[in-house]
């Protein structure tokens, strides 16, 4: 008989196209319907997949070999080309560019090994390997009936790849109905026949309601939920039947504070004050019920850049003392703005921040806006605090710096997400250099140093990483096939048959 | 016997403030083929007698004490089921306003046929028959046309006619009519009068007819019952009562009628108003506007006096100098209301 | 008895031993007045007003009986946030009905927020009325084009529910003045939405009973007169319409609390630093089924009642003051 | 000071010669219709495949033209629904005519703007007929009689206009005493001669009742009728009276005319009308009357339904219903014509075919 | 009827002309689509240029008349997130919405009938009593909160444990009082394709089972407010002078309140309800969101978090012909219901 997986994501992918946007949602879907070169594993490191082993050409050519025998849910045989064509469109796709454009050359050198090739030393080559996930070139490649490029990428209009799809990948995409559900079944040619996995239909449903997801799962709709609300962990830990997996995430969730708009917060004791009367334990433990990891630094653990020496540093007296030395006894009026559907809890975090600072004088005039308001007054950098949470689509640290602490620069690109404006040229320094070291320890210590930096800057407030958590009938074994970036490998997932 | 007879009829009306009585003490009696006419100022109590004779009398309203006799057999005391059997069947209504008694969703001839189905063990087509034949002697035009129409289609005089047919589906032993004409022209007014007078004695159907215009009565009735502030104060044949009234009441109701003055003189007016039910004067319910009122007259209420054919309910019947005008005292009381009653956004 | 002439009778009148007769005054008036005499008699509506008035005096005293000030931050501590109400374990006699997810004293968050529900219910109220009975009696009176064009916006408008014209109407709001000042103001705009939102419902009642007034001879007698419309309309027409408004404004009251509770629980009401009854639910809603269920619920019977007491009392007064309501 | 009121012929008589018969209103051709079909796009219908606008109209009142003398009290009687109230209202400006004019005193009116007609508001004043609706139940008795006074005489100190007000109630019999109270403490006939009070109130010399007494019991009709002819008296009142009850009329008019479907049919004064009605119509009208002595109805029974003012019929318009009608009837509309009496609009009466 | 019908569309032409004016001048506060569209990692520089191909930034006019271009030849826009035409995506949730109106019409007029004739028949019985005071209670309670309610209690179960279970009595109450859950709460189960975009949950028992909650719980708000309409009519109904007369006509009781006074009552019923059940599409917002339902409601707050400008035109745009429709369809209910009335819209 068959075995079939109900479960209930809070979102449907907006698209089949994997290279359309890049979102959690592509990337589980990616994972699904396509198998990358090599992919992480739970330690972080990285597991071949159709790529069956991999090295150093020289400093700037990494070599790849590929599986041979696999094939394409068309029935087409996956070779080196494929790989091409796929880096090749990556580099087209306005959300992937950036990740690719380090790398200058693509080269097949025989049909089963390929070459990534770029001009300076770059450390991450691996990390950008792992959202290579090969497209069918052939199946991609021509025209459609009414003379639409079968490759075209398009956001805003139906492409070809945005509703065909032709992958490696363990399922096979049988049914979709945008925004109602999304049928998969069972690759009957999947090249990885170790893989233990046994299910053989998946039906995704989106829920967006969180307690309508977690209700279904309590009654027993669905086999497996995410996410898990944090107000919730707690009813499925108890429940019967019913368990829970959690992981600590890779998203950080932080304060900027805005040094051009704020004469204060050019301070950096105003700043060290703002952070020593932030208490994230009480954050972490009471809202987010122990669902998230209280966070001095930007880079989680197991990143290399995390710094395990950086604690928070909650202590109202030592801000207040600050603020005192820094002339402002008395405290001063800001506003802040936070997204309120955007992170998990993202309106309530921001009160309590509020309220942790009106004890030190700091009188906060508290806006939250949905997503879609919050962005465009995020770019206009409205407010004196603003919230911003951020995932390093590498898995690297060097990117939350990048985003977030670089002195903002408009040509560049860089510092685009650093409404604070906090710039320390050394910082930027570090971890320019940092990228070009291929040498995995000494970049660590690099990076390490950067985030001590910043933290002694004060440059942003902290908050915590925000963590995983996934919901299960009993009897299916997520845990194993989980992992911190929030794909799941449900080709290997297991339901265990009585 | 008497076909219909009431006996010290009480009706009363729950309102929030308390009890009021709509009747008092009303007896009369028809009889078979009789034609009776009851007058008397608006609010004196005409529709609810009218209504109280086929028990239709609906909450907050009952019937206090005495007895509805009808044909040997008491109706106020009747199952809901043989009631229904002699409404609309022996004794038929004919309401004041033809505009709102026929139902407006439903077709006459639905209206007509679903009377005769409720009484007789009657096909359709034969009950269509019966209902033909009686428009036909109401002389309504075209009267196969009017089964199909809604009441809207017609005029209001043509419903009135409808009305009487409906009454007359039956052969009802009495019909009591509640002002049939008031909402009528004086031209069809006359019309309906005699097409009901005609019927009537056509086949020897009794009439009680409710109604404040005493031409009418004159014309239509044998004998005629006048009551004020829910009693009956005088009775007698119609054409006593018209030509030789014996209550300084009934008297004002002729003499203030303008066909009893010369031409642009002054009119004879009785003062004051009728009271409403909740301020009913002690003694004589008249006694505030009557000049004769003497002592007596405020403090006891008068028993029915007369000889033969004529009763009249008042002290002073002997005293009174017969054909006195009357004062014209025009200032009088606003109504003072003990219970404050609903506003009515009518 | 002589005959007296019309003038003597006249003359007579002019002293009339009616001295006794005492008119009364507008208190007496009222006390004497159908209203109160019912009142009198129907517990319920006894219950109910002494109910409301706990409610509206409680919410508007807040400053002073409120144990705490939700709206001083540097009072709340996460630390004590999600304590039960005092008759359960674990919880602290400080927080008599416990506290929220921020540690919030939920009593004073209550009664600070029934004073925002309340103060939206009655200035939405007051902002429909007033559009509404202007839009009514233009419509009415002036008939014709004036009536059509009304009546046509007055439908178009309510072939949207509330929610949808408040969300359009909270979009134009934003575009007017910018999306950060729409919390600054979120009372006055909500009000606004509230407001503009169903002010057909009024527009009908009034016009209906316009309609109906304007048809009576009282009107035509003022107009004979030579009034202007504007005096017949305010002056003649409006005093009549008042008890349907009055009854109309009883269920508005309790439909514009819902109607700010239900926007609160779509997220686009009032912000969660300055809870209203609805944003309290949604902001509870998360924690009930983790067992912090006093966060929501405890909120959500302080609206259940509040609405109910409201439209108990508006069904009494209809009840009362009978106006045959244009039900739409 | 003892005298008998006058019979309307005396009542003409003493006045002085001067204003005597001379006219005050004058209504000439007066017609107005209502349309029936809404607005534009309810006037669209779908006629043979094609689609055309149709506008439907009553025809309220079809060419009317009477003069009301100074002084007299000029009946106007007719069915339901044949345009009575129509002329009243539009006599008064409540209505703008669709067509012909209506003078006042010599000055027309119908299409003054507001601000002018003003001064003619106060000399022109309306009795209606349900006592219930024309009170507004809002005002005191006080403030109801106080607003026109204040309106219309703008200079008056609040003791002259009390003096005023105590004048006119006790003229009608209401003691000043209860201007406090509102409406609905008083009963029907009172309220009647409140509202009486209220027309009185700006010192009119014209005065439109319309069916002012039929809403009330015979025993307040009186009362009422007695008031309004105490009034005329006092105030040299000249009266439009409407109503459907031929004995008020004989005793109350000076003229009466007789309207059927929107026209005049006849027009006399109320001794020779009842005496000899002319046309068939006021025949019939005047023999359907109960009379209190009479045993048996005896009167002229009219065949045929009365026709709708939606679609006239052509010719004289009482060809449906009239034992005397001819072909010519049916197409050629009667014109008034003067006869020894007064004036009637009567092919047969012209032709003599009936006297 | 022809005119009738004409009127009905530009009615409709004008509903539609409005809300697009309004809902074009409203777009660009909504937020903007294309953070919702791209990753975090795109630059603002890259986002203009998409703006720009997409022809969000040219001016208001050109915006609008471009629309309207369009729309004239039945084309709404193309959905920036379901990148299908935003007609499509309407017509594709436009089932599951009606058939949850459906369903709660359903139930409406299946209780308020038989239970607002009863009130006004007897208005002194306890029951009439317990139903008048229920209905108030139910309009007292916000939607949101009845589905929130239902859902625990009945798909999610309570356990009560107030009573002493150590006590027979105690476990009885407990169990009592307790429930089970497990029925459906979200989403509209197992579907059978009936034509085009229309799949429908009313031919499969999990189809049926998963609309029970959503649909009482959309009722809860109407079902009263129609109870004390129909209760209120009927006692009006009841007082009339054509009652008594069909009382005075010996009719049985039975004839009297459910064909003579019914057919009455259902007149402005009709009216006030069929306009009623129209706006109840736009209720749906709420049912929706609690339950998932797969509707329009749920996608057109979804299209709002997303700024899904071309969606959220035209669900307003949908709404408002849903609203002329019905009201179209109601009036020529009430036209054949009462005969006074012609469909030129004045009585006769
Ligand atoms: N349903 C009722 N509830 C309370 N009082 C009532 C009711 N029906 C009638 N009455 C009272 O009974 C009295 C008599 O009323 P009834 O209708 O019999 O008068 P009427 O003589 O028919 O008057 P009219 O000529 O106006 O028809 C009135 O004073 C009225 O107030
Ligand atoms: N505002 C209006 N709109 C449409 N038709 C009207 C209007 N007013 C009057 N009519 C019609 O004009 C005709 C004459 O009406 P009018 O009120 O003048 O009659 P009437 O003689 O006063 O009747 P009644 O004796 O019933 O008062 C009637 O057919 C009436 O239906
Ligand atoms: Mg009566
Ligand atoms: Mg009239």
């Amino acid at each position: 008989e068959d075995v079939t997986l109900r479960m209930a994501y809070d979102a449907d992918p907006v698209t089949l196209d994997i290279h359309e946007q890049l979102s959690g949602g592509t990337l589980q879907l990616s994972h699904m319907v396509y198998d990358p070169l090599i992919r992480w594993n739970k330690d972080l490191g990285f597991d071949g997949r159709l790529a069956k082993s991999w090295e150093r050409v020289d400093d700037n050519t990494m070599r790849f070999h590929l599986r041979e025998g696999v094939k394409f849910h068309s029935g087409n045989d996956f070779t080196a080309k494929d790989v091409v064509w796929t880096v090749e469109r990556l580099k087209k796709s306005a959300d992937f560019k950036a990740i690719f454009a380090p790398f200058s050359e693509v080269k097949a050198v025989d049909d089963y090994t390929v070459e990534l090739v770029t001009d300076k030393p770059f450390p991450l080559v691996l990390n950008a390997a792992t959202y290579i996930f090969p497209m069918d070139s052939e199946f991609y490649s021509g025209d459609t009936d009414d003379g639409q490029a079968k490759d075209e990428i398009a956001k805003a209009s139906n492409t070809f790849a945005s509703r065909n799809v032709s992958g490696t990948g363990p399922y096979v995409v049988t049914d979709r109905q945008q925004g109602v559900r999304i049928t998969f079944d069972r690759f009957e040619d999947y090249w990885d026949t170790e893989s233990p996995g046994n299910v053989d239909e998946i039906v995704l449903t989106p829920i967006k309601e969180n307690a309508t997801r977690v209700a279904a799962l309590l009654s027993g709709d669905m086999d497996f939920i995410a996410p898990v609300p944090p107000t919730d962990l707690e009813r499925i830990r108890k429940q019967d039947g019913v368990h829970l997996v959690e992981m600590g995430g890779t998203r950080i969730i932080t304060f900027q504070m805005n040094q051009e708009r704020v004469e204060a917060f050019k301070d950096k004791r105003v700043r060290q004050a703002v952070n020593y009367a932030i208490n994230q334990e009480g954050i972490a433990q009471k809202l987010m019920k122990g669902f998230a990891t209280p966070a001095a630094q930007m880079s989680p653990d197991g990143y290399q850049g995390h710094n395990p020496e950086l604690k928070p540093r909650y202590d109202v007296a030592k801000a207040k003392e600050l603020m005192k030395e820094a002339g402002y006894e008395d405290g001063f009026k800001i506003t802040m703005t936070a997204p309120n559907n955007r992170y998990v809890n993202d309106a309530k975090i921001a009160q309590a921040v509020a309220s942790m600072l009106a004890k030190i004088g700091i009188q906060v005039d508290l806006k939250t806006l949905p997503k879609a308001q919050y962005w465009p007054e995020f770019d206009a950098r409205s407010a004196d605090m603003m919230m911003i949470g951020w995932h390093s689509d590498t898995e690297d640290s060097a990117n939350f710096f990048e985003f977030l602490t670089y002195c903002p620069d408009a040509d560049s690109g860089v510092g685009q997400y650093n409404s604070g404006n906090y710039c320390n040229p050394d910082v930027d320094k570090m971890v320019n250099d940092a990228n070009l070291e291929t040498d995995t320890e000494k970049r660590a210590k690099m990076l390490q140093a950067a985030e001590k930096a910043v933290y002694d800057d004060a440059g942003f407030v902290p908050l915590h990483w925000q963590n995983l958590a996934w919901g299960a009938r009993d009897g299916i074994e997520i845990e194993p096939v989980l992992n911190v970036m929030n794909f799941p490998y449900l080709g290997d997932l297991v339901i265990e048959q009585d | 016997m008497a076909l219909l007879e009431v006996n010290n009829l009480d009706v009363r009306f729950a309102m929030r403030g308390g009890e009021v009585c709509a009747l008092r003490d009303v007896s009369f009696s028809l009889e078979r083929g009789e034609r009776l006419g009851i007058v008397g100022e608006s609010g004196a109590g005409k529709s609810v007698a009218a209504f109280t004779i086929l028990n239709l009398i609906a909450k907050p309203g009952y019937i206090a004490g005495g007895e509805i006799k009808f044909d040997g057999t008491v109706l106020n005391t009747m199952k809901p089921k043989a009631l229904q059997s002699i409404r609309g069947n022996r004794i038929s209504m004919i309401f004041q306003d033809p505009m709102m008694t026929l139902n407006p969703v439903l077709t006459i001839g639905a209206q007509m046929i679903e009377c005769l189905k409720a009484h007789r063990r009657i096909s359709t087509k034969d009950a269509r028959a019966i209902a033909l034949h009686k428009l036909n002697q109401v002389f309504i035009p075209s009267p196969e046309k009017r089964l199909d129409q809604y009441p809207h289609e017609l005029s209001g005089g043509m419903r009135q006619r409808i009305i009487i047919a409906i009454a007359l589906l039956l052969d009802p032993d009495i019909i009591v009519a509640d002002e049939p004409t008031t909402a009528l022209d004086v031209t069809i007014q006359a019309e309906i009068m005699e097409l009901l007078l005609l019927l009537c004695e056509k086949h020897n159907v009794g009439l009680i007819l409710i109604t404040h215009d005493l031409g009418v009565v004159s014309q239509v009735t044998q004998r005629t019952l006048v009551m004020y502030a829910g009693r009956v104060i005088e009775q007698g044949p119609t054409r006593e009562i018209i030509n030789d009234a014996q209550h300084p009441y009934t008297q004002g109701l002729i003499n203030a009628l303008p066909q009893m003055a010369t031409p642009g003189s002054r009119l004879n007016q009785i003062r004051g108003s009728m009271p409403t039910l909740t301020k009913i004067p002690a003694g004589c319910a008249f006694n505030p506007r009557c000049d004769f009122a003497s002592d007596i007259c405020l403090q006891e209420v008068p028993n029915f006096v007369g000889s033969g054919n004529c009763k009249v309910a008042c002290h002073m019947v002997d005293a009174m100098v017969k054909g006195q005008p009357w004062t014209p005292i025009l200032t009088d009381k606003p109504v003072t209301k003990t219970v404050p009653l609903p506003e009515v956004n009518a | 008895m002589s005959q007296t002439t019309p003038s003597a009778a006249t003359a007579s009148a002019t002293t009339p031993k009616t001295n006794s007769i005492v008119v009364p005054g507008r208190w007496q008036r009222f006390r004497e007045s159908y209203l109160i005499y019912s009142f009198k008699r129907d517990w319920m509506a006894q219950v109910c007003l002494l109910i409301f008035v706990a409610m509206v005096i409680g919410a508007f005293l807040a400053p002073l009986i409120a144990p705490a000030d939700p709206y001083d931050l540097a009072t709340i501590d996460i630390m004590n946030s999600e304590l039960p109400p005092v008759w359960m374990e674990g919880s602290d006699p400080d927080f008599l009905l416990g506290t929220d997810s921020q540690g919030r004293d939920l009593l004073s968050t209550i009664l600070y927020g029934t004073r925002v529900s309340l103060l939206i219910g009655f200035g939405a109220v007051i902002l429909q009325a007033l559009l509404g009975v202007t839009f009514g009696l233009l419509a009415g009176y002036m008939g014709g084009r004036v009536d059509a064009f009304l009546m046509r916006m007055a439908d178009i408008q309510l072939s949207f529910s509330t929610l949808m014209v408040a969300i359009v109407v909270g979009a134009i709001i934003k575009a007017t003045f910018g999306g950060a000042v729409f919390s600054d103001y979120a009372l006055v705009l909500l009000i606004l939405i509230i407001g503009l939102a169903e002010w057909p419902q009024y527009a009908r009642t009034v016009r209906a009973s316009v309609l109906a007034e304007k048809s009576k001879e009282y009107v035509d007698a003022a107009r004979v007169m030579g009034f202007r419309s504007r005096r017949i309309m305010f002056r003649h027409i409006l005093p009549n319409t008042l008890s349907p408004i009055f009854v109309i404004s009883t269920v508005q009251i309790a439909n514009a609390i819902i109607s700010e509770a239900a926007l609160s629980f779509l997220g686009l009401g009032m912000p969660e630093t300055q809870p209203s009854l609805g944003s309290l639910i949604k902001s509870g809603f998360d924690y009930l089924q983790s067992g912090s269920w006093w966060i929501t619920l405890i909120p959500g019977g302080v609206l259940i009642l509040l609405v109910l007491v409201i439209n108990l009392l508006g069904d009494w007064l209809r009840d009362v003051m009978n106006p045959r309501l244009y039900k739409g | 000071m003892s005298q008998a009121i006058l019979t309307p012929e005396q009542r003409l008589a003493t006045h002085d010669s001067a204003a005597l018969g001379e006219t005050l209103v004058e209504i000439r051709d007066l017609e107005k219709r209502f349309s029936l079909s809404g607005d534009f796009l309810e006037q669209l219908t779908f006629e043979k495949g094609r689609l055309r606008r149709k506008q439907e109209y009553v025809h309220a009142i079809n060419g009317v033209t009477l003069d009301v003398k100074r002084g007299e009290a000029l009946c106007v009687v007719g069915e339901s629904g044949c345009g009575k109230s129509t002329v009243a209202r539009t006599v008064m400006g409540l209505l703008k005519p669709s067509g012909g004019e209506v003078c006042f005193d010599g000055t027309r009116i119908d299409n003054m703007p507001p601000r002018d007609l003003l001064p003619y508001r106060r000399r022109m004043q309306m009795i209606f007929q349900n006592p219930y609706a024309s009170l507004n139940p809002r005002m005191t008795i006080q403030q109801t009689l106080e607003e026109p006074l204040r309106f219309h005489q703008p200079t008056l100190n609040n003791g002259e206009i009390r003096d005023k007000i105590e004048d006119v109630m006790r003229s009608v019999g209401i003691d000043p005493d209860w201007g406090k109270r509102y409406a609905h403490e008083f009963s029907g006939g009172q309220r009647q001669r409140i509202s009486i009070a209220r027309a009185l109130a700006v010192d009119p010399e014209f005065i439109v009742a319309d069916e002012p007494i039929s809403a009330l019991d015979v025993s307040i009709q009186a009362q009422v009728l007695n008031l309004m002819m105490e009034a005329q008296e006092q105030r040299d009142l000249t009266y439009l009276f409407i109503t459907h009850d031929l004995a008020v009329v004989e005793h109350f008019g000076t003229r009466v005319a007789v309207m059927y479907l929107g026209t005049l049919c006849e027009l006399a004064d109320t001794r020779s009308l009842f005496a000899r009605p002319r046309h068939p119509y006021t025949q019939a009208l005047m023999s359907a009357i109960p009379r209190l002595n009479d045993d048996k109805a005896n009167h002229i029974r009219l065949e045929g339904e009365v026709p709708t003012p939606v679609n006239l019929p052509p010719g004289c318009v009482f060809h449906g219903r009239c034992p005397h009608a001819n072909d010519r009837c049916r197409i050629e509309i009667p014109r008034l014509i003067t006869t020894d009496t007064g004036q009637v609009a009567c092919h047969a009466v012209e032709e003599g075919r009936i006297d | 009827m022809i005119a009738f019908l004409i009127k009905r569309l530009m009615h409709a032409v004008l509903v539609m002309f409005v809300i697009s004016i309004i809902s074009f001048a409203i777009q660009d506060n909504l937020g903007d689509p294309l953070r919702e569209m791209t990753g975090q990692a795109v630059s603002e520089a890259q986002r203009e240029v998409m703006r720009d191909e997409m022809g969000l930034n040219d001016p208001f006019i050109t915006q609008y008349l471009r629309f309207a271009g369009n729309a004239l030849q039945g084309d709404l826009g193309t959905s920036y997130f379901y990148k299908q035409p935003a007609t499509e995506v309407i017509l594709r949730h436009l089932p599951a919405t009606l058939e949850l109106v459906m369903a709660s019409s359903l139930i409406i007029i299946l209780l308020s009938a038989p239970i607002g004739v009863f009130a006004a028949i007897r208005p002194r019985n306890w029951l009439s009593r317990l139903f008048m005071g229920t209905s108030i209670i139910g309009i007292s309670v916000p939607v949101f909160l009845t589905a929130i309610l239902l859902i625990q209690v009945f798909a999610i179960g309570v356990t009560v444990d107030w009573f002493p279970s150590d006590t027979q009595w105690g476990s009885i109450l407990n169990g009592m009082l307790s429930t089970d859950g497990g029925m459906p709460s979200y989403g509209r189960g197992e579907l059978t394709h009936v034509a085009g975009s229309w799949s429908s949950g009313f031919f499969t028992a999990d189809g049926l089972w998963h609309l029970v909650l959503p649909a009482i719980s959309l009722a809860s708000i109407m079902l009263p407010l129609f109870i004390r309409l129909i209760r209120a009519e009927m006692m009006e109904v009841l007082q009339s002078d054509y009652i008594k007369f069909a009382r005075a006509k010996g009719l049985g009781l039975g004839r009297i309140y459910f064909l003579h006074a019914l057919k009455n009552t259902m007149l402005p019923v009709i009216t006030v309800g069929g306009v009623q059940i129209g706006t109840m599409v736009a209720y749906t917002i709420l049912t929706e969101t609690v339950f998932q339902w797969p509707g329009m409601g749920l996608m057109f707050l979804e299209a709002i978090t997303r700024s899904d400008i071309p969606l959220i035109v035209a669900y307003l745009m949908m709404v408002g012909v849903i609203f002329v429709v019905t009201n179209t369809l109601v009036d020529l209910i009430y036209g054949l219901v009462n005969p006074t009335v012609k469909l030129a819209g004045k009585p006769a």
